[in-house]
Formats: structure tokens, C-alpha cells, sequence
């Protein structure tokens, strides 16, 4: 574990074990791995001497579907990625082909994306929180969450009629005006909000099985998580400032004021705080994006057909895992030659080796929750 | 106690009359605290909670047994089948045999052992043996893992739950569950008041051998599916269940009758009695409240939306009344007829409330992990309740020495025993704050 | 004492049968779950002495605490192993002309000593509570036995911590 | 299921069957393949508009991005630089020759073979087989700390038929820059596992999807299909309609599940 860029490599099935030591098959029918997620685990008593991840259970071949899809029937394909995040999924996914053609979102149509992408960051990671807490035992945070999760599924639903896969943006801007009363009720949950993470905040933050259960347990060096590729609050909590909405800005996030909260430790404690906080920071984007939507246009001129001229982008965003980033080639034709999507899940997982050895059973749910994986984005 | 019958004949007919109730309540009554748990969950986590099977789902647990008893009997393949047959009925017999010592009124006891708690404590440390073999029975690295831990915790937090215990019984002078309820009437006096960090210890304590949170580590969802029940389904499944409701019940039980004056009903020695009448004022209380639920029965019955749930609540509301009336005529019958039904009530009036509260830490609080687990059996409740017990045993023997009072010298003991309880506390935190990597 | 006798018998019966299957399982759970069936057929004899503290204890200790703890290092031996070992070694024969002595000296002495190992005197309908009489003994009579074997038991246990901590 | 004629089996496949429509855009024949110095090609796109040939001015009003960002390096390639005034021209491949393709090719010669910039941001295509050396050198010598992403593009009618593609990121300098790297259909790739573990889930993916070998990856299996999965689903040539047609044929024993 010295040297971070060593690749330490499991190979469970042949390794011999010792005396004490069992393998223990967690998954793909496990109750806190968040899907079909399967670990291998090598035991000793409890300890984990050894894991190994084992995914592609629900693969669908999204990649390949993309190749036989126009670029606007691809659109709500890429929902069904990251399936809590839906919103975010689609906005990469625009701006990468818009980038593709050449062109650009209308500055109208870029605000009420960031609002719902924002909204979209606290929804999923309401919902991280909540199984999150339900994983380490607290059985009640994960009904508050969703209650405000809710909330915010009712403004998307009010938006475009969907309240999971969304498809919420069009290749060159939006769809959908916003609906009357859009401002406020993105005003009204932001207000709300502000005292439900407080209190979701006295049900953990200092409780003292809370602490014990996520000090100290799977911790991730700064060193290690860039080498493991690691993006997202799983990079921030080990103290690398480095978010995509500020690093390389899209949408419109130049124009807000925010904080990139980062910690030190790494552990899952810390990123818990480090995404508590960004719910916090969301919440203000939204507040300011609200304040003031531009008049104007909300869809660019680019006609019905899309014919990007050959070539190729890559695009990524900031999701609420990570650095999710669609590379793309085009030869011209309607259809993509080749969509690659860089799922911020498939590779934070990928860290999950490094954080539980040496851990406890206990803790390898605590990690398969900190690192928020959405299986349908792992294994696409 | 004045029977119609021949006392002899009496001797072996009402004990085992009592059994037989028992047996015969106790699945309903587990089944009932389920849904009190469901519904407490759903009323701590904004929500209803089960509401479609009778009226407020008031029908749900007789719904939820049929499905258990309906269900498919699955043994694994490779599963040891005489063990894995065996286990649930251990456990289920070893929580129900328990109940034969405990007292749930003045009359209303199988057995007067003279070392009922000795024995109550003996045979529910049997009930580890349904989960043990369970577990290693089916074959399962999860049921294994989760029947390993269970043992491991069961002997540490009994030693813990145990020491606890003895403080109580010191102030009582007996093993015989009846004794140690006399002993607090006696004393006027609930042992709570005189012991509470033995009580607060006995509870943490049997929270933990009831494998409930935030100490379910043999059965913990999240990391082992179930535990020790992983493999099991159907009706064995059920009969874990009971065992874990029927221990619930028991510890419960011990606890209110070892600190909180077990059938006594509150101020049981103070008598103030009703002008004119042999009445006595707080021998009025249960009827009146039970007639309150009564009638907010039949305040809501005309709400429900069905008519089959207008029926179900108004007969609930009903059933309510008629206890009310029982409780209500039971004052103007013999004191022994009084003391049975009232003592009854208030038995488990005290077993609800101290339920209430494992509900309300089982919705608070994460759950631990296994180390931690073991560093506060074994580092913070067992050192507290040795030194606990030590300054009872000195708080009584001052009185008896020099003659203070035992309320002042036992609030010493108390105190004293605070103290070095936040003094370890504090050296756990400076311990936990080491990373676990290293840890034991 | 019709009933007495019955139980009696039944208790005895019980341990016996179940100890001699402890001995003969191959499976070394079932051993344990035979052995456990031993003491507790035991603590039926106890109680049917009127010893309940005995009955208890016996329970409590031997059945709730050291047996748990035998079944759960029982538990992590692999029984594929243990099925296939041979079941008896090759001391059987040394093993059957110890077991056939000790059974004649029980059998002598039962025979020679019946006077005094039955005495006909007849178990007092009332008997003095037997938890405090245990308590007086212990704390009274045998106040040095007692405490010496606590040492002994002390001095165990600090050796098996000394032990458990080197491996680690 | 339309884009090509479909054989099941790749390596029945003829390598070269008759170039139809698809060009192979990653070597545009028009910017020569020492394309010179045109300085800083990223901050002035106007410098490299009038070179291309304007095509049909399909593209309307690209406004800009907001990024109002301060591009740190000189070249800002792999970032939104601040608004291209290139209006009538679509998105274009351009010759690129900044800093950083300099010192590539000053180190490893010949093996760079070529450094393009596509919608502003910055590909050097390699030869194959110096792929680790300039991995190493990319992340010591040019900061290029996080392996981002590792792909592959199939081009079934081309000689090599496979891109290798490594899109890295400079924390320190906040610019991407994509290592593209040709490799035939059996021709191992060398693996840059112990450069960025990051890569050791990316590799096998690509090795699971078309069917790429990495050359000193520690394990090399199928990662999200199944273990015993034939051929390999993202290569062109991998016909869903005529697998789906072959299993209902075996296992269910009629002709069509259409």
C-alpha cells in the first residue's frame, strides 16, 4: 500500500486460503449492495484480507445501442445510466453533441438546466443518504430523505412529466418552457430545505455510533484516488479541490457564486460531510439561478436531422458521482459512429479494493455506500 | 388466598390452566407488538404505517401469520437437517419456558421458585443454543458468521446484564420473583430509584441479548441479509421470530419486575381511599384510561372508510370498554380478585412502556459495528457494573452499620458511580479514536 | 415416589444414552449437542435432589456459558476434515481396560458402601433455602479452598490472555 | 442494424472490404502529416480558419460557452477557451503544435505521429508500441496525473483496424490532451496499468468489448460480460440481429424470434 500507483491486484479465485480465512459471496442478491453489485470477499474471521468486485450484471450495451440510434433517440437512453441522476445524465450527453456540432445551448436554456441539475445533485444524494445511513443501521434517515426528494421529483415531474428518467433536456437547449410557478417552487424547497439537512444533521453528524461506524473506516489517500481515477465528493473528501463546475465550467455555472467543500482524512465520515455540504452548496446555486432567469430563445436553431460533421469531443460534467464524461466520434451521418460514456460509478468502484482491505465486514457496506455506485451506471 | 376448589387440586390445575393461556396469547401478543413496532417506526419516520388490513391495519399481524404459516418449508440441500429442524424449536421452547417463573400478577404465576430469577436467567441462555446451531445448521457463510457473532455477544453482554441485575437483588435479599416484588412494596419504594445504573445497564444489556438494535449484529440486514435466519423460511422462520418477541417480552418482564415494582401499580404503598367507599382512588386509574381508548375507538369507528372497518373499530372500541368494565368491577371484588386483574394490568403497562423504548432506539440509532460492540461490553458496561455493584454493596451495608437512610446512601452510591462511569467513557473515546485497522 | 422414580430414571437414562453418542458421533456438532443433552440430563438429577441452585448452576454455567463457547470454536473447524478422520485411535484397547476398570471400582464400591452412599434417611419435606446454604459453605467453611481456587482460575485466565495475544 | 454487413465471426472478417462512405476521421488528408508551426493554434482559431476548405455554412450561431475562464497553459486545447468567433465553419480537425507536441516529439521522434485539434481539444496520435514510455512521460514530466478514461473506436475497414484512446488530465495545468494510438486486430497494446491503476477495470473493459490485448495487464478477463461470452459486442463487425437470429435457432429450435 506504499507506493499509490502500484497495482495491487486480487485474485481470489487463485489464491489459496489459510486456515482461518473463508470466502464469503456478497451479492448479486445482497440487501445493501445497491443492486446487483457482487463482492468476493476473503476473510479472516471477519477482517477482509482480500475483495474483488465482480459487475456486469445489468449490462444492457447502451454503447452499442448508441451506434444504431440517431443522436436525439440516444437522448433518453443515457437516463437509464445513472437512474438517480437522470438530469445530469441527459445535460452531459446534450452538451457533448452540441459541442459535437459546433453550436451551444441558449444562455436561457443553460440556467434552468444548472437549477435542475442542481436539484437533481440533492436528490441523489438525498437518496445516497438515506440507503447510506440505512446500510450502517439508522433506519429512519432514509424516510426524510425521501420526503424531500420528493419534493424535488415533484418539480421535475411538473417540468416534463417524468419523475426518474427525465429527459428533461433536448440536444441544443430544452423542450419545455418552465412552467408557471417553477421559481417558486424551487424557491419554497430551497427555504425547506435548509432546516431539513440541519436536521438530518443532529440525527447523524454527532452521533456517536454514527462517528464510530465512518471514522477511520476505508480511507483514501489523495495520492491513491488520482491514481485510481477517482472524481467526485469520493476525491474532494480526500482534499483534492477539484470539482468540473469550476475546473471547466459548462452550463451556466460561471456566473454563480459557490464553495467546493473538500476535507482531509478521506474516510468515509468525510464524505459524508463533503456531500452533506455540496446539498448545502447546490441549494445556493439554485437560489441564485432562480433569482434571475434570462429572457430569450430556449431551444439553438439546428434543425430537425443532426449531422455532425465528422469528428470527435469529449464532454464531461461534474455528476453527483463524479466526473461523468461522453466521448463521442462522429462520421457525419446521422447516427454516432462511437459514444463512450465515462461512467463516474465504474471507476470509483474500482477504489473499493483499496478502501476495505483490512476493514471489517461491517465496514465493506459502509464503503460500498460512501463510494455511491448506481449499478446501472457501472455496468451500463 | 381463599379458592373454591380443594387447594391441592388447585396446585396443579391453575399452573397449568396459566400455561396454556400463555401459549396460547403469546403468538398474538408478539404478533400485536409487531404491529406497534411498525406503526411507532412509521409514526418516528412521518409516515402511516401498515393501514390496509382492518382499520389502521389492526388485522395486519393475523394477516402477516397466515402468509408465515402459508409459506413454502425450504431446508437447503446441504443444511444438517436434524439441527436445522431442532434449532427454532430451542429457541421457541427455551423463551416460553421462561415465562413459567415469571410473575405477571400476584396470583398469576405458573411457578413460585425460590430461585425463579436464577432460573429465568438459565433457561433463556439456552435460546442461544436455537440460534448457534441454527446457523451453523444451514450451511451458510452468512448464517454462520451471524450465529458466531450472536454467541459472542450473548456471553459478553449476559456477564453485563447479570451484574446489573445483582444490584437490584441485593435490595430485595431473594431470588423469588414474588419476594423481590414484595420487598419493593415493602420498601415503598420502585428499586429504579434506588439502583438506576443498574437498571441502565440491565436495559443496554438486554437490548443486546435480544439481538435487537442497535446491537441486531447476528441477524444485521445490511451485512449479513439476516444472520442467523438467512436460510430459514416459513414457519421456522416464524418461530425465530416468536423466540425474539417471547425474549423481548421476558427481559422486559425481568426488568419491570426486578426495578419497576412489577404488578404494583405506582405509589402502591401510599393508600388514600375513596370518601365513604373502600376504594382506593388509584385503583381507578386503568379503567378510566382504558375507557379513554374506548371511546376514541368509537370517535373514530364512523371515520374509517369501509364498513367492514367501521365494524372491525367498534368492535375494538368495544373490547376496550368491557376490559374497562372488568378492571372497573374488579374493585368492588375481593382484594385478591383486585389485586390479580389490576396487577395484571399494570404487569404490562410497565412490559409496553419498557418495549417502547427498545422501538425507540431501535428507529434512533445506527448500529454498531462488531468491535465496538465488544469494547463496550467488555471495556465500559462490565467495569460499570462491578463498580456499580460494589457501591450498592456498600451503600448498603452503611445503612445497616450507622443508620442513614437508604434513599441518602444509595444517591451517594450513585453518584459515585456516575463519576467513574463518565471517567470511562471518556478513556472509550480516547481508545476509539484509534483507527480500527489495528484495532484488536 | 412413583414419579420421583420415574424421572429419576428417565434423567439418568437420558445422560447416559446421550453420552455415549457424544463418544460416537463422527460429527462433531451433533458430539457437542450430545454433551450438552448430558448436563442437562444432569441438572434433572440435581433437581430432583431439591438442589435447585445446583440445577441452576450447573445450567447457567456448564450448559449456557461453557458449552456455547465450546460449540463456537467447534463451529469454525472445518467438519469436512473431522468426518473423515479415523474415529477411534489406536489407544482403543488400553482405553476399553481402563473404561472396564473404573467400571468395577464403581461397581465395588457401590456394592461394598451401599449403607453409606444411601442413607436412609429421608429428604426433609422443608429444606433449608439451598442458595444461601451454598452461600454460607463457600464463603464460611471453605473460605480458603475458595479463594485459592479463584487464584488458580485467575492465573488461567491470564495465561490464556498471554497466549492469545502473542499469535496476534 | 444497419451500419455494416454482418459476420458474426470477426476474424473471418476481410480487413479491407471496398471503402464506402465512412471516412476515417482521425487522418483527414488535407492538413499534410507534418502539418508546421501554426503557433497556438487553441488561442487564435481565427489564424486556422481561413486554412480550412469553408464548407457549407450549415452550423448557425455558435454563441460561445460562458467559460470566461483564464486557460493557465499555452495551450488551453483540451479546455472551452473563450468564444470561437468561427461562425460559418463547422467543427474541423486542425493540424495542433503546441508545447506540450513539441517536447513529445523532440523525446520519442517518429512514434509521434501526428497531433491534431478537434473542437478545441488537443489528440496526439502515437505509434502502439512507445504507448507505455509516453504514458510515463505524460504523467512524470507533464502532469498528466488522472487516466480520465480508456477506449477504443473500431474502424473495421482500416489497416489497423483499432483506436486506442487515453484521454489524460493535468490537474496542475486544468487541460486534457487524448493519447490516440492505432493497433491492428491482433496486435497487442501495451498496458498502462502500473501508470494509472485507474486503467486496470478501463483496459479490461475494452479487452471485453473489442477484444484488444493488453500486454502485461495482471488480469485480463472479460469484465462486464459473462465469462464465456463469444466474440466481442462493440467491434463493428458484432451483429446483434444475427446472434439474436442464431440463438432462438439453437435453443429454441424455429427460425426467426422477430
Amino acid at each position: 500500500m506504499s507506493d499509490p500507483r502500484s497495482t495491487e491486484l486480487s485474485n481470489i479465485s487463485t489464491t489459496v486460503l489459510g486456515a482461518d480465512e473463508i470466502i464469503l459471496n456478497m451479492g448479486p442478491q445482497h440487501p445493501s449492495t445497491h443492486g446487483v453489485l457482487r463482492v468476493k470477499l476473503k476473510l479472516d474471521g471477519e477482517r477482509v484480507v482480500d475483495s474483488e468486485c465482480i459487475i456486469g450484471y445489468l449490462h444492457r450495451g447502451v454503447e452499442k445501442i448508441a451506434e444504431h440510434r440517431s443522436y436525439q433517440q440516444f437522448a433518453p437512453y443515457v437516463d437509464r445510466m445513472d437512474y438517480v441522476a437522470a438530469v445530469s445524465n441527459g445535460l452531459g450527453y446534450c452538451e457533448a453533441v452540441e459541442k459535437l456540432l459546433g453550436t451551444d445551448a441558449p444562455i436561457r436554456a443553460r440556467v434552468v438546466r444548472t437549477i435542475l441539475t442542481e436539484l437533481q445533485r440533492i436528490a441523489s444524494h438525498l437518496l445516497w443518504l438515506g440507503t447510506h445511513a440505512l446500510d450502517i443501521g439508522a433506519l429512519t434517515p432514509v424516510f426524510y430523505c425521501f420526503r424531500e426528494r420528493e419534493e424535488i421529483l415533484k418539480i421535475f415531474e411538473k417540468y416534463c412529466g417524468a419523475r426518474l428518467t427525465t429527459h428533461a433536456f433536448r440536444i441544443g437547449g430544452l423542450q419545455y418552457e418552465t412552467y408557471d410557478g417553477f421559481e417558486q417552487d424551487v424557491k419554497r424547497f430551497c427555504d425547506d430545505f435548509t432546516h431539513r439537512i440541519d436536521e438530518y444533521e443532529t440525527l447523524l453528524t454527532e452521533n456517536r455510533i454514527w462517528v464510530g461506524r465512518t471514522k477511520g473506516v476505508g480511507i483514501l489517500s489523495a495520492a491513491d484516488a488520482i491514481a485510481l481515477g477517482v472524481t467526485g465528493p469520493v476525491l474532494r473528501a480526500s482534499g483534492v479541490k477539484w470539482d468540473l463546475r469550476k475546473a471547466m465550467p459548462y452550463a451556466a455555472y460561471d456566473q454563480y457564486q459557490f464553495e467546493i467543500p473538500t476535507r482531509e482524512t478521506g474516510d468515509t465520515y468525510d464524505r459524508y460531510l463533503v456531500r452533506m455540504e455540496e446539498m448545502r452548496q447546490s441549494r445556493l446555486i439554485c437560489l441564485q439561478a432562480i433569482e434571475n432567469i434570462p429572457a430569450g430563445p430556449i431551444m439553438a436553431r439546428i434543425g430537425k436531422v443532426l449531422k455532425p460533421p465528422p469528428g470527435e469531443v469529449y464532454h464531461s460534467i461534474e455528476a453527483p458521482k463524479g466526473e461523468l464524461g461522453y466521448y463521442i466520434v462522429s462520421d457525419g451521418t446521422t447516427q454516432p459512429y462511437r459514444v463512450r460514456v465515462r461512467p463516474p460509478s465504474f471507476i470509483n468502484l474500482q477504489a473499493f479494493d483499496k478502501m476495505a482491505r483490512g476493514s471489517l465486514v461491517a465496514d465493506v457496506v459502509a464503503i460500498i455506500g460512501t463510494i455511491d455506485i448506481v449499478l446501472g451506471e457501472v455496468d451500463r | 388466598m381463599g379458592h373454591w376448589l380443594a387447594p391441592s387440586v388447585m396446585r396443579l390445575v391453575l399452573p397449568l390452566l396459566y400455561a396454556v393461556v400463555i401459549v396460547a396469547v403469546l403468538p398474538l401478543l408478539a404478533g400485536y407488538i409487531v404491529l406497534l413496532e411498525r406503526k411507532v417506526m412509521a409514526d418516528m419516520q412521518a409516515r402511516l404505517g401498515p393501514m390496509r388490513v382492518g382499520p389502521h391495519g389492526l388485522l395486519q399481524p393475523i394477516a402477516d401469520a397466515l402468509k408465515l404459516v402459508l409459506k413454502e418449508d425450504i431446508i437447503p440441500d446441504k443444511a444438517d437437517r436434524l439441527l436445522f429442524w431442532l434449532a427454532p424449536l430451542v429457541s421457541v421452547s427455551m423463551a416460553l419456558l421462561a415465562y413459567a417463573a415469571l410473575p405477571i400478577g400476584p396470583a398469576f404465576l405458573i411457578a413460585d421458585l425460590n430461585i425463579g430469577l436464577l432460573f429465568i436467567l438459565a433457561v433463556s441462555s439456552l435460546g442461544i443454543y436455537g440460534i448457534v446451531l441454527g446457523g451453523w445448521a444451514s450451511n451458510s457463510h452468512y448464517s454462520l458468521l451471524g450465529a458466531l457473532r450472536s454467541a459472542a455477544q450473548l456471553v459478553s453482554y449476559e456477564t453485563a446484564a447479570g451484574l446489573g441485575l445483582i444490584s437490584a437483588l441485593l435490595m430485595a435479599g431473594s431470588l423469588s420473583m414474588k419476594d423481590i416484588v414484595m420487598a419493593q412494596y415493602d420498601q415503598g419504594m420502585w428499586f429504579i430509584f434506588y439502583v438506576p445504573i443498574g437498571f441502565f445497564i440491565y436495559m443496554v444489556g438486554s437490548i443486546a441479548e435480544t439481538n435487537r438494535a442497535p446491537f441486531d449484529l447476528p441477524e444485521a440486514e445490511s451485512e449479513l441479509v439476516a444472520g442467523y435466519m438467512t436460510e430459514y423460511s416459513g414457519f421456522r422462520w416464524s418461530l425465530y421470530f416468536l423466540a425474539e418477541y417471547a425474549n423481548m417480552i421476558i427481559v422486559a418482564g425481568i426488568a419491570t419486575t426486578l426495578f419497576l415494582g412489577g404488578w404494583l401499580r405506582p405509589f402502591a404503598s401510599y393508600h388514600d381511599h375513596m370518601p365513604g367507599t373502600s376504594i382506593e382512588l388509584l385503583d381507578a386509574l386503568p379503567s378510566l384510561l382504558l375507557l379513554g381508548v374506548a371511546l376514541y375507538c368509537f370517535f373514530l369507528a364512523p371515520k374509517q372508510p369501509v364498513k367492514i372497518q367501521k365494524l372491525v373499530m367498534a368492535v375494538v372500541g368495544g373490547l376496550c370498554l368491557a376490559i374497562a368494565g372488568v378492571l372497573a368491577g374488579a374493585l368492588f371484588a375481593s382484594p385478591a380478585v383486585l389485586q390479580g386483574v389490576h396487577g395484571a394490568f399494570w404487569f404490562m403497562a410497565k412490559v409496553f412502556a419498557y418495549l417502547y423504548f427498545f422501538l425507540w432506539f431501535r428507529f434512533t440509532f445506527p448500529r454498531y459495528r462488531f468491535d465496538q460492540l465488544m469494547r463496550l461490553g467488555w471495556r465500559f458496561l462490565i467495569p460499570l457494573a462491578l463498580v456499580n455493584l460494589i457501591a450498592t454493596a456498600s451503600a448498603l451495608l452503611m445503612t445497616r452499620e450507622w443508620g442513614p437512610s437508604l434513599r441518602l446512601t444509595t444517591i451517594l452510591a450513585t453518584i459515585v458511580t456516575l463519576v467513574i462511569a463518565m471517567w470511562l467513557a471518556k478513556n472509550d473515546e480516547v481508545d476509539s479514536a484509534v483507527p480500527v485497522a489495528d484495532g484488536e | 415416589m412413583g414419579l420421583n422414580s420415574i424421572l429419576f430414571y428417565f434423567f439418568a437414562g437420558l445422560a447416559v444414552a446421550s453420552a455415549i453418542l457424544m463418544v460416537t458421533r463422527r460429527n462433531i456438532v451433533h458430539g457437542a449437542v450430545y454433551l450438552i443433552t448430558t448436563l442437562l440430563a444432569t441438572a434433572g438429577v440435581f433437581l430432583l435432589l431439591q438442589a435447585e441452585f445446583l440445577f441452576v448452576t450447573q445450567v447457567i454455567l456448564y450448559v449456557g456459558g461453557i458449552m456455547v463457547l465450546f460449540v463456537f470454536v467447534i463451529m469454525l473447524v472445518n467438519l469436512d476434515v473431522s468426518l473423515l478422520q479415523y474415529q477411534f485411535n489406536r489407544q482403543r484397547f488400553v482405553a476399553g481396560v481402563l473404561a472396564l476398570a473404573l467400571g468395577a471400582q464403581v461397581f465395588l464400591a457401590i456394592k461394598t458402601g451401599q449403607n453409606s452412599l444411601f442413607p436412609q434417611a429421608r429428604i426433609p419435606e422443608v429444606l433449608p433455602k439451598n442458595t444461601e446454604a451454598v452461600a454460607d459453605a463457600l464463603f464460611g467453611r471453605f473460605m480458603l479452598p475458595f479463594e485459592i481456587a479463584s487464584i488458580l482460575l485467575l492465573v488461567a485466565m491470564i495465561g490464556a490472555v498471554v497466549m492469545a495475544k502473542r499469535k496476534v | 442494424m444497419a451500419n455494416d454487413p454482418s459476420e458474426k465471426d470477426p476474424v473471418s472478417k476481410p480487413p479491407a472490404s471496398g471503402a464506402e462512405e465512412k471516412p476515417v476521421v482521425t487522418r483527414p488528408a488535407e492538413p499534410s502529416q507534418t502539418a508546421p508551426t501554426s503557433a497556438h493554434a487553441p488561442k487564435q482559431p481565427d489564424a486556422a480558419a481561413p486554412k480550412l476548405p469553408a464548407p457549407s455554412p450549415t452550423a448557425p450561431a455558435a454563441p460561445g460557452t460562458p467559460a470566461a475562464k483564464p486557460p493557465a497553459a499555452p495551450a488551453a486545447a483540451a479546455v472551452k477557451a473563450a468564444a470561437p468567433p468561427a461562425k460559418e465553419a463547422p467543427p474541423k480537425p486542425l493540424p495542433l503544435d503546441n508545447e506540450l507536441v513539441q517536447k513529445l516529439k523532440a523525446r520519442f521522434g517518429d512514434a509521434i505521429r501526428e497531433a491534431t485539434l478537434d473542437r478545441k481539444q488537443a489528440i496526439v496520435t502515437i505509434g502502439v508500441e512507445k504507448l507505455r514510455e509516453i504514458s510515463r512521460y505524460c504523467r512524470d514530466e507533464e502532469n498528466c496525473d488522472m487516466l480520465v478514461d480508456l477506449t477504443a473506436v473500431d474502424w473495421p475497414k482500416r489497416e489497423k483496424r483499432f483506436d486506442v484512446i487515453l484521454i489524460l488530465y493535468s490537474f496542475a495545468k486544468n487541460e486534457r490532451v487524448r493519447l490516440k494510438a492505432h493497433a491492428g486486430e491482433n496486435e497487442p497494446v501495451p498496458s498502462v496499468c502500473e501508470i494509472w491503476p485507474a486503467a486496470n477495470w478501463l483496459e479490461r473493459e475494452c479487452y471485453d468489448m473489442f477484444g484488444i490485448v493488453f500486454e502485461g495487464h495482471p488480469k485480463l478477463t472479460r469484465i462486464l460480460m459473462p465469462d464465456e461470452w463469444q466474440g466481442y459486442p462493440l467491434r463493428k463487425d458484432y451483429d446483434i440481429l444475427k446472434q439474436d437470429t442464431d440463438w432462438v435457432r439453437e435453443n429454441l429450435g424455429i427460425e426467426s424470434g422477430q
